[in-house]
C-alpha cells in the first residue's frame, strides 16, 4: 500500500503533468466529431419519415463517420501533451448558497481531449466508417423495410460513443454510456418479429442498467468526497486530497468497476454479450467487438488517478479480468455457433484488457483494445461474409473447406489472419499487445496479481486452441456445407436470381466490393497496429507510439514507469532496462530465471504454437478425435460436468434466471395481489364500507312502531338527564 | 310595563301572513278554478308583504321598547323565513289536488267545496311560517312556547290532508304522537326554568340565572330545566334522540311537505333552542370545584354543553351513516336534515362570538339547497305517483338536461365542493369551530361531510351518469311549471351566492348583535 | 408591449392570468348551446386561446424566470370579513406547471376528436372546466382560492371517467372522488387551523400563502407544525399518490377514456405534489423536518412496491399507471431530501412526467381507439403494423425511464443525486436526513423502471405481431347500455388499423420537442425554479439541524395518515 | 332573598307536594304513552304530560309569589284542547281506514 502514494507523489513533481487542461475555445469544429453522426442519425429519421427505398441513409453514415474520422485526425495533429478543454454550451448548472465548491453543480456538455481520447476516437471512428461502408451491402436485402432505422440506430451509436469518449465531466461520460445502451438495445432488437431479438435487447439494456446504476452512484460520491465531476477540477482535487480515508472515498473505484463490468461484458455481467448475437452481424462486429465494450476499459483508464489510490480496487480488477478470459475461453472452447465462438472470445480478450488495467499496465491494455479491435472485427464481419453467403448458415459442424469455395477465397484467406491474430500467433500485433500484459502481470509490484500471469498464458493456449478449431473447422479440409434455414430477407433474393431450376442444389454466393473492401483495409489496419511495436524492436530507439499517446493523458499513471521518466526516452528495449525510480532492477522478478520480457515472449508464443498444433491435430487431420474425446468425456460421471458444463455455459443464465429473475417475478406477484386484494379491496373498500356496517347496527331501532320510536326518544332523555345529574351535578356544587 | 303598541307594531309581518292565511283558506273554496287557481299567488305576495312589513317596521326605537333578547335576530332571520317560504310554496304549488282538479277540469267529477284541500293547505302554510317568524322575537316563554305551537300543529295536518294516501296518514300518526310527546319534554323543562327563575320574561330571567351563576353556579332545576328543553327541541331540529320520526314522516308525506319539513321547524327549532340557551347566558358562569374555588369560564355551564356536544356528534354520524343504507330519495333526503342539524349544532355550540352567525349563513344555505332539491323532485312524476328511487331518477341528463344540471349542482352543494355555497358555508362553520375552541367537532364535521358524499353522489351518479332504464323512462316533468321555477332560482342560487358571500356574511353575524350578556361584562369583555 | 410601466404592467397581468382561467369557462358555457358537432371545434380554439393568453402572460412578465411573483398579492376581495381576496399570481414553479397544463389540454382535446363520438358537448363542456379550475388552483396565491381550484377539479373528472370510461367506469369515478375528498378535507382543515392562529395571534385576517407561511413557520410551536404538517401531507399524499393511499390511481386510469388519463396523469396528480411543495413544506419546517424520513421511507416503498407491480401487470393502461406511482416516488424522494438540488429534481420530474407519462396514455389510447383492446396477452408488436406509434413509443418509454438526453434523466437524475447527498454534514449549507441508502434503493427503481418500461415495449410494440381475433366492431369495450345519441355504433376504428394519422402525429411532435429540449437544454428551466426553491426551502437548514440533534424521540410510531384532525 | 324575585322559604309543603304531583303525573304520562297501544289513549297520555307541566307550574307559581305561572297554565289548557281536537280527527279518520285503534297496524313505512 505503501508504494502507490510514493510513486504518485515522485511523478507529480514534473513539470506540467498530463493532467492540468488549458481551455481552447477555438477547438470548437471537434464538435463536429459529435454533430456530424447526430446529424445523420436526424437524416436517417427523415428518410424513414419520408419512407426512402434507396441506400441514401448508408451513404448519410458513411459520410457522417467519414467526416468524424477526418476530424479526429485533425485533433491528432493539433493536440499536444496538455489535455484541452472545449465548452460547447451549458446543459446542467445549478448553483446555491455562496457558490463556493460543494454550493453548486455543473456539468456542462463540454469536451476533454488529450491524447487517449483521440487515439480512442481513431479506432472507434475509423472502424466505424469502414463497418458502416460493409454494412451498406450486407443490409441491402432490407432497403425498404429496416434500413433508415438500421442506420440511424448506427449513427446515434457513434455520436453516443463520442460523448462518452470526448465527454468533459462524468454526466457526459454518463449521457454517453447510456446511449450507447440504448443504440445496442435498438441494434440487437433489429429483427423486433423475433421474440428471442427482443428478448436479447430486453436482456442487454437492463444488465447495462443495473452497471449503469453502479456509474450512478460512483458519480454521487465523486461529487459528494471532491465537489466536482469536471475532468480537469476532478483530477485537482484529487491532487489536492489524494487517498481520504472516508468510506464514500474508498468506495468509488468498485462502484466505477461495477459500472465498468457492465458494459464490458465481465464477470457477474457478460450474460448479454453471447446473446447480443441476434442482432445483424456487423452490429456485432461494430458494436459487441470493437467500440462499445471498450468503454468500460475507457471508463478505469480515464479514471486511473482514482483507482492509483486504491491498490485492492485495482487487484480486483486484475482477478475479474483474469477470471472472466478464463471462463469465457473455456465456455468458448465447446460452443458450435461461429458468432457465439467469437462473443466468448471478445468477452475473454475483454478479461485480458481488464487484466492489464489490474496490474497497472493501461499501456498494455490499452494497445491490446487497439490491435483487438482490429482482428475482432475481422473475424465477425467475415463470419457475417459467410452467413451472408450461406443463408444464414453458422453452425462449424455444417462448413467445411471455404478455402476452396468459388468466391469465398479471400474472405477465408482474411478470416485465417485474423484467427492467427486472435491466437496471439508470435510476431503478430495481438502477441506484443497480450505480451505487455502479461509482463506486467509478472512484474507487477502487488504480488497478489502474479499468479494471474500463469492464468493469461493458459488462456492464450485456449484461445489459440479454440479459434484454431473454427479455423481448421471451417476454412481447411473437404468441400461440404449445408445452407442455413434462416429465411433471411437476402436469402430470398438469392433464389430470386439464382439460374437453374432444380432449388436442392445451393450455390452460395460470394460477397461483392462493398464488403470484401473494408475487409481488406481492416485486415491491413490489423497488420499495421503491431506497427508501433515492430519499430520499437527494429530501431530500438522509437517509443511505442501507443505508450506515448496513454502517457500523455490522465491514464499516465498506468504506463510502465520504467519508460515514464523521459517521455521520448529509449524504449525499454528487451535487456537492459533502467529503472528510474526503484534501486533493485526490475524489481528483481525473474521469470523461470530469465528476465521477464523474454520469458512471456518465449513461454507465450510457446502456449500459442501448442495450442496450434493440438487444434490442428483434432479438428483437421482426424476430426474424429475431438467426439471421441467428447464421449470419452461424457461416459465417466466424474468428468462429464467438464463437457455438460462447457456446452451449457456454465449454467450461468440459469443460475441468475433461478436466483435474481424468478424470486423477483414471485415477489412481483405477491405484492400485486396485496395491492388488488389486502389494501385496495381490503383496507379501502373496508373502511369505505364500514359506514354502512355501522348503519346495519342501527337499522332495527327504525322498526316502523310509534312505541318503539316513542321508547328510544324517551330512553334518550332519561339517559342524558341520569347523566347529567350524576356525572356534572354532584361534581359541580 | 311593556308598552303594547310597540310589540304589536312589530308583529306587522306576522300579522300580514296571518290575514293571508285567512283569506286563502276562503279563496281556496269558491266555485270558480280560476279563483281557486289564485291562492299560490295569495300567498306568495303575502310572503313578500310581509318582508316589505318587516323592512317597515324594524326601526330602533321599537327594538329597543320589544325588549327582545336577541333583538337583532328577528330581522334576518324572518327574511330568511319569508324568502325560504316563497320557494316552499313554489315547490307545494301543482301537486296539491292535482288530480281532483284535473278531473274537475274535465268535468268528470262536480265540484266539492268538502273534497278541495288546496286552500287549507296553503293556509296551514302561512300560519306555519308565521309561527315560525313569532318564535324568533319571543319576549317571553309563553310567547316562545305558542310559537312553537303554531309551527308544529300546521304541520301535522299537512302531513295528513295533502294526500289521503294510507302511507301519509301513517306519518301523520306517528308525527302527531311523537310531536306531543316531544312538547311535553319542552313544556316540563319550561316549567323548571320558570321554577329556577320565577318569571317569565326571557330578559329578566337571565338576569336571574346570570347572579345565580355569578353566587355558584345554576341551580340544579336551572341546568335540568334546560336540558329537557333542549332535548324537547331536539325533535323540531331532528336531532338525536330525537331523530327517529324523520325517516317514516319524511318518506309517508307527499314531497312538497316533506320539504317543508325538511326547513320550517328546523327554523323555528334552532332559534327556539338560541333562545333558551341565550337565557342560560353564555358566558360569565362559574363552575365551583370541590375545594370552593371559583373558576369563571367562557360558553355554557359545561354540563349543557356536554349534552350539545354529545347531541351535535351523535346527530352528525347517525344521519350520515344512516342516509349510506337508503334507496328511496326521500329518506336519503330525511337522513340529510339530520345530518345538516348535526352541522348547524356545532354553530349553536360555538355561543354568540360566530358560532349562531355561521349557523344561520349554514340554515340560509341549507334551506336554498332544500328548495332546489325538492324543487326538481317535484317537477318530475311516473305515471301520475312522485318519483321516489334512484332507479327512476336514472338517465335524466337524456330526458331533462336542465332539471339533472339543477340536481347535480344542489348534491354538489349538499357535498360541499367548494365554488359552490353549500360549501363555503360549511367552511366558514368549521372556521368559526376553530376560532371558538371547538377543534375535534370541527374534525368530526369534516370527517362526516365525508361520509354524506357517499349518498350524495348517488343523486349526482344518477342525475348525470346512469343511462336510462325501464323505470326512467316514464318520468315525465309536471304539467306546472312552478316547482321548475323555484328549482331554477335555488339552483342558480347555489352558483351565484358566493359572490355575495362577504354581504351574506356581515348580515348573518348581525342576528347576534345586542344580546347583552351580562356574564360577559363579569368575564370583563363588554360585547357591544 | 413590454414598454408599460410597472403598475399598469402587473394590471396586464392580472388581467391575462385571469383571461387564461375564464377563457375556458366562457368556451364550457358556448359549448353547452353550440350543437354538438361546433364543440369539439370550440373547445380546441378555447384551449389554445387559454395557452395564448398565459404565453402572452409568460412573454410579457420575464421576471418569472429569475424567481420574481408577479402580480404583486392583494386582489379584489372576496369574502370581505375574512379578507379572503382572489390574490391570484404565478412564481417561476406555478407557471412551468401552469404551461404544461395549458400545452396538455389542447392537445387531449385534438386527441379525443375521434374517440369521444357520444354526448360529445358535455364532453368539451366538463373538459374545459376542468381546465379553469386546474389553472386557478396553479395561479391563486390566496389559500382559500387554491382549496377551490383543487377541490372543484374532481367534480369534472368525475364525470369524465364516469360517462366516457371503461367498463366499471362509476366504480372507479366514485372511489376516486370520495378518495380525493376525504384526503383534501384534511387540507381544508389545516389550513382553516393556520387561519385562524394567525388570527388568533396578530389580530389580522390574511390567507395569502406567504404570509401564511411565514406566520406558520416562524410563530407556531414545533409541536403544533408537526401535526399542521402530519395533516397536510396526508391530504396531498392521496393526490400525489404516496404508497398507501395510491390505490385509486390504477383504477381510475384503467377506466379513464384517453384524454382522462392524459389529465390525470399529466397534471392533477401534479396538484398534489405542487400542493407539498407550495403549502406544506413552508408552512411547517419543524413538522417537515421531522416527517421528512417517515414521507421518504414511503416514497421509496412506493418506488419498488409499484415498480414490481408493474412488472407484472398484463393490462398496458395499469402497467404505465403504476409506473406513474413509481416515478412520483422518485420525485417527491427528491423534495423530501430538503435540498436544492433535489428539489429543482422534483420540480423539473413533475414536469417531465406529465410530458412522459401523458404522452405514453395519448398512444396507448391511440392503440385502444384501433384495435379496443389493451390486454397485452391479447395484442402486441404493432411495430409491424404502425412503425411511426413505435417510434413514439420507444421515445417516450426511453424518455420516462430517464434516458439522458431526453427530460426524464434530468429530473430523475437531480432527484437522486439529491438523495444522496442529503446527509447530515452541513458542508452543502443543507443538511438533510436522508442519505445513500434512500438513494442505493431508489437507485434500484432504476434498473426495475428499465425492467417493466421494457417488458411493455418488447410486447406491446415489438415481437410477433399478435392482433385480438375477435375484433369486432363497436361496442365491445363499453357495455351497450351507453347513453349514446342515435347515430348508435362509435365509428372509432376508421379506415381499419392504419398508423397514425397526421393529426395524431400532430399532437405528440409538440411534446416529443419539449421532451428533446429539456433533455438537451434544461438551464433556463433550472435557473427558473432555483430562487424559489432556495426560498422554499430556506428555513429547513435550522429545522433539520434541530431534527438531527432530537433525533431519537421524533419520529418514532407517527402515522401520518392518523384519523382525527390536528389538535386545537 | 333576591331583590328582584321574591320567594317563599323553600320547603313549603304546598309547594313540594304540588311539584311531587306533577312529577308523578308527567311520569305516568310517558309510561303510558309507551306501555299502551290504543292510540286514544297514547293521547290522554301526552294530555296528562301537559297537565303535568301545568302543576308544575303552578306549584312553582306559589314558591315564586308569581302569577304568570298560572297564566301559562291557561295558554296550556288551549293548546291542548287544539291538539285534542286534531288528535280524534286523526283517529277517526285512521280508524275509518284500518278499523282497529292500535297503533300497531301501522308499521308500514319502517327501514326496508
Amino acid at each position: 500500500m505503501i508504494a502507490a502514494p510514493a510513486m504518485l507523489s515522485s511523478v507529480l513533481a514534473l513539470a506540467e503533468g498530463p493532467l492540468d487542461a488549458h481551455a481552447a475555445p477555438e477547438l470548437r469544429w471537434a464538435g463536429l466529431a459529435l454533430l456530424l453522426p447526430l446529424a445523420s442519425s436526424v437524416l436517417c429519421l427523415l428518410c424513414g419519415w419520408l419512407k426512402v427505398r434507396s441506400k441514401l441513409p448508408a451513404a448519410l453514415t458513411i459520410a457522417a463517420l467519414g467526416g468524424a474520422f477526418a476530424t479526429i485526425l485533425r485533433l491528432q495533429g493539433t493536440v499536444g501533451e496538455t489535455p484541452v478543454v472545449v465548452n460547447l454550451f451549458d446543459w446542467i448548472d445549478l448553483t446555491w448558497g455562496d457558490g463556493s465548491r460543494f454550493h453548486g453543480f455543473t456539468a456542462n456538455v463540454d469536451l476533454y481531449i488529450d491524447r487517449l481520447t483521440v487515439f480512442w476516437m481513431l479506432f472507434v471512428t475509423g472502424l466505424g466508417t469502414l463497418i458502416a461502408l460493409y454494412a451498406s451491402e450486407y443490409m441491402e436485402s432490407d432497403v425498404g423495410k429496416g434500413y433508415t432505422r438500421f442506420f440511424g440506430a448506427v449513427s446515434i451509436f457513434l455520436f453516443a460513443m463520442g460523448c462518452l469518449v470526448m465527454g468533459g465531466n462524468l454526466v457526459m461520460l454518463y449521457l454517453g454510456w447510456e446511449g450507447v445502451g440504448l443504440a445496442s438495445y435498438l441494434l440487437i432488437g433489429y429483427y423486433f418479429t423475433k421474440p428471442e431479438a427482443v428478448a436479447a435487447a430486453k436482456k442487454a439494456f437492463i444488465v447495462n442498467r443495473i452497471g449503469d446504476l453502479g456509474l450512478a452512484l460512483a458519480l454521487f460520491l465523486i461529487w459528494q468526497c471532491y465537489g466536482t465531476v469536471e475532468y480537469a477540477a476532478l483530477w485537482k482535487a484529487i491532487e489536492a486530497a489524494p487517498a481520504s480515508s472516508e468510506w464514500t472515498a474508498q468506495a468509488i473505484p468498485w462502484l466505477l468497476m461495477l459500472g465498468a463490468f457492465g458494459k464490458s461484458a465481465q464477470l457477474p455481467l457478460y450474460v448479454w454479450l453471447p446473446d447480443a448475437m441476434e442482432g445483424p452481424t456487423p452490429v456485432s462486429a461494430l458494436i459487441h467487438a470493437a467500440t462499445m465494450v471498450t468503454a468500460g476499459v475507457y471508463l478505469i483508464a480515464r479514471m486511473f488517478p482514482l483507482f492509483v489510490v486504491n491498490p485492492d480496487a485495482l487487484a480486483a480488477v486484475a482477478w475479474v479480468g483474469g477470471l472472466t478470459a478464463l471462463l469465457a475461453a473455456t465456455i468458448g472452447m465447446a460452443q458450435y455457433d461461429m458468432k457465439r465462438i467469437w462473443a466468448y472470445s471478445t468477452i475473454s480478450q475483454l478479461g485480458y484488457m481488464f487484466l492489464g488495467l489490474g496490474v497497472g499496465t493501461t499501456f498494455g491494455a490499452s494497445y491490446h483494445v487497439f490491435t483487438h479491435a482490429f482482428f475482432k472485427a475481422l473475424l465477425f464481419l467475415t463470419a457475417g461474409a459467410v452467413m451472408h453467403g450461406f443463408a444464414g448458415q453458422l453452425d462449424i459442424r455444417k462448413l467445411s473447406g471455404l478455402l476452396k469455395v468459388p468466391g469465398f477465397r479471400l474472405v477465408s484467406v482474411l478470416a485465417v489472419l485474423g484467427c492467427f491474430w486472435l491466437a496471439a500467433f508470435p510476431f503478430t500485433a495481438a502477441f506484443f499487445s497480450k505480451d505487455e500484459i502479461l509482463v506486467s502481470a509478472f512484474t507487477a509490484k502487488d504480488d497478489r496479481v502474479h499468479l494471474l500471469g500463469w492464468i493469461g498464458l493458459l488462456v492464450a493456449a485456449l484461445t489459440a486452441y479454440y479459434t484454431f478449431r473454427v479455423c481448421f473447422r471451417v476454412f481447411f479440409g473437404p468441400v461440404k456445407f449445408e445452407p442455413g434455414h434462416e429465411l433471411h430477407g437476402h436469402d430470398d433474393h438469392d433464389h430470386a436470381h439464382d439460374a437453374h431450376a432444380h432449388h436442392g442444389e445451393f450455390h452460395p454466393h460470394g460477397p461483392r466490393w462493398a464488403i470484401r473492401v473494408p475487409l481488406v483495409l481492416i485486415a491491413i489496419g490489423a497488420i499495421l497496429a503491431g506497427w508501433p511495436s515492430y519499430r520499437t524492436m527494429l530501431h530500438h530507439d522509437e517509443s511505442n507510439w501507443v505508450k506515448t499517446q496513454v502517457a500523455q493523458s490522465s491514464a499516465f499513471q498506468g504506463v510502465a514507469a520504467e519508460s515514464h521518466g523521459s517521455l521520448d526516452g529509449h524504449a525499454a528495449s528487451s535487456h537492459a532496462s533502467a529503472h528510474t525510480e526503484d534501486a533493485h532492477a526490475d524489481h528483481g522478478h525473474l521469470v523461470l530465471g530469465m528476465d521477464a520480457h523474454t520469458a512471456v515472449g518465449r513461454l507465450g508464443s510457446l502456449a500459442c504454437i501448442v495450442g496450434i498444433l493440438v487444434s490442428l491435430y483434432v479438428h483437421l487431420i482426424n476430426r474424429g478425435t475431438a467426439d471421441a474425446l467428447r464421449r470419452t468425456l461424457m461416459g465417466t460421471v466424474a468428468t462429464r460436468w467438464i463437457v455438460v458444463g462447457a456446452e451449457r455455459k456454465w449454467m450461468v443464465d440459469e443460475f441468475y434466471d433461478w436466483v435474481i429473475r424468478l424470486p423477483l417475478r414471485v415477489i412481483a406477484n405477491i405484492l400485486s395481489a396485496i395491492d388488488e386484494l389486502l389494501l385496495d379491496a381490503g383496507i379501502v373498500n373496508g373502511i369505505g364500507a364500514l359506514p354502512a356496517a355501522v348503519g346495519r347496527v342501527f337499522r332495527p331501532l327504525y322498526g316502523g312502531v310509534v312505541q318503539g320510536y316513542a321508547v328510544t326518544m324517551a330512553g334518550g332523555v332519561a339517559l342524558v338527564a341520569a347523566w347529567v345529574i350524576w356525572i356534572w351535578l354532584r361534581g359541580a356544587n | 310595563m311593556v308598552d303594547m303598541s310597540q310589540t304589536v307594531a312589530l308583529l306587522a309581518p306576522e300579522i300580514v301572513l296571518f290575514v293571508a292565511s285567512m283569506l286563502v283558506a276562503v279563496l281556496g273554496l269558491s266555485r270558480s278554478t280560476g279563483v281557486r287557481s289564485l291562492v299560490p299567488w295569495v300567498c306568495v305576495v303575502a310572503l313578500i308583504g310581509s318582508i316589505l312589513a318587516l323592512d317597515a317596521v324594524w326601526t330602533p326605537e321599537r327594538i329597543q321598547g320589544a325588549r327582545l333578547l336577541f333583538p337583532m335576530l328577528g330581522k334576518y332571520g324572518k327574511t330568511i323565513v319569508a324568502l325560504i317560504g316563497i320557494g316552499l310554496v313554489a315547490v307545494s304549488a301543482g301537486s296539491i289536488d292535482r288530480r281532483y282538479e284535473e278531473a274537475v277540469a274535465r268535468g268528470r267529477a262536480s265540484f266539492d267545496a268538502l273534497r278541495v284541500v288546496r286552500g287549507e293547505y296553503y293556509a296551514f302554510l302561512l300560519l306555519s311560517l308565521t309561527g315560525a317568524m313569532l318564535v324568533m322575537s319571543a319576549p317571553d316563554l309563553i310567547w316562545l312556547f305558542l310559537g312553537l305551537e303554531l309551527v308544529s300543529l300546521p304541520t301535522y295536518i299537512m302531513v295528513a290532508v295533502a294526500r289521503t294516501g294510507r302511507r301519509s296518514m301513517e306519518a301523520a300518526m306517528k308525527y302527531f304522537f311523537l310531536g306531543a310527546l316531544a312538547t311535553g319534554i319542552t313544556l316540563y323543562g319550561f316549567a323548571m326554568l320558570y321554577g329556577a327563575t320565577g318569571t317569565m320574561q326571557l330578559i329578566p330571567m337571565r338576569d336571574v340565572l346570570v347572579a345565580q351563576a355569578a353566587v355558584g353556579g345554576l341551580s340544579t332545576t336551572a341546568i335540568v330545566g334546560t336540558i329537557l328543553t333542549v332535548l324537547g327541541l331536539c325533535f323540531k331540529l331532528a336531532a338525536v334522540p330525537m331523530h327517529f320520526y324523520a325517516p317514516d314522516v319524511y318518506e309517508g308525506a307527499p314531497l312538497p311537505v316533506t320539504a317543508f319539513l325538511s326547513f320550517t321547524p328546523k327554523i323555528a327549532g334552532f332559534s327556539a333552542l338560541i333562545t333558551v340557551l341565550g337565557i342560560v347566558g353564555w358566558s360569565g358562569h362559574a363552575m365551583v370545584d370541590h375545594d370552593g374555588v371559583r373558576i369563571a369560564y367562557e360558553g355554557l355551564p359545561q354540563p349543557i354543553t356536554a349534552v350539545l356536544w354529545m347531541v351535535a356528534a351523535l346527530t352528525m354520524f347517525l344521519g350520515n351513516i344512516g342516509g349510506i343504507l337508503q334507496t328511496s330519495l326521500k329518506r336519503t333526503l330525511a337522513y340529510s336534515s339530520i345530518a345538516n342539524s348535526g352541522y348547524m349544532l356545532v354553530g349553536v355550540i360555538i355561543g354568540p362570538k360566530g358560532g349562531i352567525g355561521a349557523m344561520y349563513l349554514f340554515m340560509l344555505g341549507y334551506g336554498v339547497m332544500t328548495v332546489a332539491t325538492f324543487g326538481v323532485l317535484a317537477a318530475l312524476e311516473r305515471k301520475g305517483e312522485e318519483v321516489d328511487s334512484f332507479e327512476s331518477l336514472a338517465g335524466l341528463r337524456a330526458s331533462h338536461p336542465w332539471l339533472a344540471f339543477l340536481l347535480t349542482v344542489s348534491a354538489l352543494s349538499l357535498i360541499g365542493v367548494p365554488p359552490l355555497f353549500g360549501a363555503l358555508a360549511k367552511i366558514v362553520l368549521v372556521f368559526v369551530a376553530f376560532e371558538g375552541g371547538q377543534a375535534t367537532l370541527a374534525g368530526v364535521l369534516l370527517l362526516n361531510t365525508a361520509i354524506g358524499a357517499v349518498y350524495y353522489l348517488r343523486f349526482v351518479g344518477a342525475a348525470v351518469v346512469n343511462p336510462i332504464n325501464a323505470k326512467s323512462q316514464e318520468v315525465v316533468t309536471v304539467s306546472h311549471r312552478w316547482p321548475k321555477v323555484a328549482a331554477v332560482v335555488a339552483g342558480l342560487g347555489l352558483i351565484v351566492l358566493p359572490a355575495f358571500l362577504s354581504r351574506l356574511v356581515d348580515a348573518s353575524a348581525t342576528t347576534v348583535n345586542g344580546y347583552i350578556d351580562y356574564g360577559e361584562t363579569v368575564a370583563s369583555e363588554s360585547k357591544r | 408591449m413590454g414598454d408599460l410601466d410597472l403598475a399598469a404592467g402587473s394590471e396586464l397581468n392580472m388581467n391575462l392570468i385571469w383571461a387564461s382561467i375564464l377563457i375556458p369557462v366562457a368556451t364550457a358555457a358556448v359549448i353547452a348551446v353550440a350543437n354538438a358537432r361546433a364543440a369539439r371545434g370550440l373547445a380546441a380554439v378555447g384551449s389554445l386561446a387559454s395557452l395564448g393568453a398565459l404565453a402572452a402572460f409568460a412573454w410579457q412578465f420575464p421576471a418569472w424566470s429569475t424567481g420574481g411573483v408577479s402580480p404583486e398579492p392583494g386582489g379584489c376581495a372576496w369574502i370581505a370579513s375574512i379578507n379572503a381576496t382572489l390574490g391570484i399570481g404565478f412564481d417561476s414553479v406555478s407557471l412551468l406547471l401552469a404551461l404544461l397544463e395549458a400545452l396538455l389540454i389542447p392537445i387531449c382535446v385534438i386527441g379525443s376528436w375521434s374517440a369521444i363520438t357520444d354526448r360529445q358537448r358535455e364532453y368539451y363542456g366538463w373538459f374545459m372546466l376542468l381546465h379553469a379550475s386546474i389553472l386557478l388552483a396553479f395561479a391563486a396565491r390566496d389559500v382559500l382560492l387554491f382549496y377551490v381550484g383543487y377541490e372543484f377539479t374532481l367534480v369534472p373528472l368525475l364525470f369524465i371517467i364516469a360517462i366516457w370510461g371503461g367498463p366499471e367506469r362509476r366504480q372507479a369515478a366514485h372511489k376516486l372522488f370520495l378518495y380525493t375528498f376525504l384526503g383534501s378535507l384534511f387540507f381544508l382543515g389545516s389550513i382553516l387551523f393556520v387561519g385562524w392562529q394567525h388570527h388568533a395571534s396578530t389580530g389580522l385576517w390574511s390567507w395569502d400563502m406567504g404570509t401564511l407561511s411565514s406566520f406558520a413557520s416562524t410563530r407556531l410551536p414545533a409541536n403544533t407544525q408537526y401535526w399542521l404538517f402530519a395533516a397536510l401531507l396526508a391530504g396531498f399524499a392521496v393526490k400525489v399518490p404516496l404508497f398507501p393511499v395510491h390505490t385509486w390511481l390504477p383504477l381510475a386510469h384503467n377506466q379513464a377514456p384517453t384524454a382522462g388519463s392524459v389529465i390525470l396523469a399529466g397534471t392533477l396528480l401534479k396538484l398534489g405534489t405542487y400542493g407539498i411543495f407550495r403549502l406544506a413544506l413552508p408552512m411547517a419546517p419543524e413538522g417537515g423536518a421531522a416527517l421528512a424520513v417517515f414521507a421518504a421511507v414511503l416514497c421509496t416503498v412506493a418506488v419498488i412496491y409499484a415498480a414490481l407491480i408493474c412488472w407484472v401487470q398484463t393490462d398496458a393502461k395499469k402497467l404505465v399507471a403504476y409506473s406513474s406511482v413509481s416515478h412520483l416516488g422518485i420525485c417527491m424522494l427528491g423534495l423530501f431530501a430538503l435540498n436544492p438540488i433535489g428539489a429543482q429534481g422534483s420540480v423539473l420530474y413533475m414536469i417531465n412526467h406529465g410530458l412522459s407519462t401523458g404522452a405514453l396514455f395519448l398512444l396507448i389510447g391511440m392503440a385502444y381507439e384501433r384495435y379496443h383492446v389493451k390486454d397485452m396477452d391479447q395484442i402486441g408488436g404493432l411495430a409491424k403494423r404502425m412503425p411511426v406509434w413505435a417510434f413514439f413509443m420507444v421515445f417516450f418509454t426511453m424518455s420516462s425511464i430517464g434516458l439522458p438526453g431526453l427530460n426524464g434523466f434530468v429530473g430523475e437524475y437531480l432527484c437522486l443525486f439529491g438523495t444522496y447527498i442529503a446527509t447530515g454534514d452541513a458542508s452543502t449549507k443543507y443538511p438533510g436526513l436522508l442519505g445513500p441508502g434512500f438513494a442505493l434503493v431508489a437507485g434500484t427503481g432504476l434498473i426495475l423502471g428499465a425492467m417493466y418500461m421494457l417488458l411493455l415495449v418488447g410486447r406491446y410494440v415489438f415481437g410477433p405481431l399478435r392482433e385480438p381475433k375477435a375484433d369486432s366492431h363497436g361496442k365491445h369495450g363499453h357495455d351497450g347500455s351507453h347513453g349514446h345519441d342515435a347515430h348508435g355504433a362509435d365509428h372509432g376504428d376508421h379506415d381499419g388499423h392504419g398508423d397514425l394519422t397526421g393529426r395524431e402525429v400532430g399532437l405528440l411532435v409538440p411534446l416529443a420537442l419539449v421532451c428533446l429540449f429539456i433533455g438537451i437544454y434544461p438551464k433556463p428551466i433550472l435557473q427558473a425554479i432555483g430562487p424559489v426553491v432556495e426560498r422554499t426551502l430556506a428555513p429547513y437548514p435550522a429545522a433539520v439541524e434541530r431534527a438531527l440533534m432530537s433525533k431519537p424521540q421524533a419520529t418514532e410510531a407517527v402515522q401520518a395518515q392518523a384519523k382525527e384532525d390536528d389538535r386545537g | 332573598m333576591n331583590p328582584i324575585d321574591p320567594q317563599l322559604p323553600p320547603g313549603d309543603p304546598l309547594v313540594m307536594l304540588g311539584l311531587l304531583a306533577s312529577a308523578i303525573l308527567f311520569a305516568v304520562g310517558i309510561v303510558g304513552f309507551l306501555s299502551r297501544r290504543n292510540m286514544i289513549t297514547m293521547f290522554l297520555c301526552t294530555e296528562l304530560m301537559f297537565q303535568g307541566a301545568g302543576l308544575a307550574m303552578i306549584s312553582y307559581g306559589r314558591q315564586h309569589m308569581d302569577l304568570s305561572g298560572q297564566v301559562f297554565v291557561i295558554f296550556i289548557l288551549t293548546v291542548a284542547a287544539a291538539e285534542a281536537a286534531l288528535a280524534l280527527g286523526l283517529v277517526v279518520l285512521l280508524y275509518r281506514r284500518k278499523e282497529t285503534l292500535s297503533a300497531e297496524a301501522w308499521k308500514e313505512l319502517a327501514e326496508s
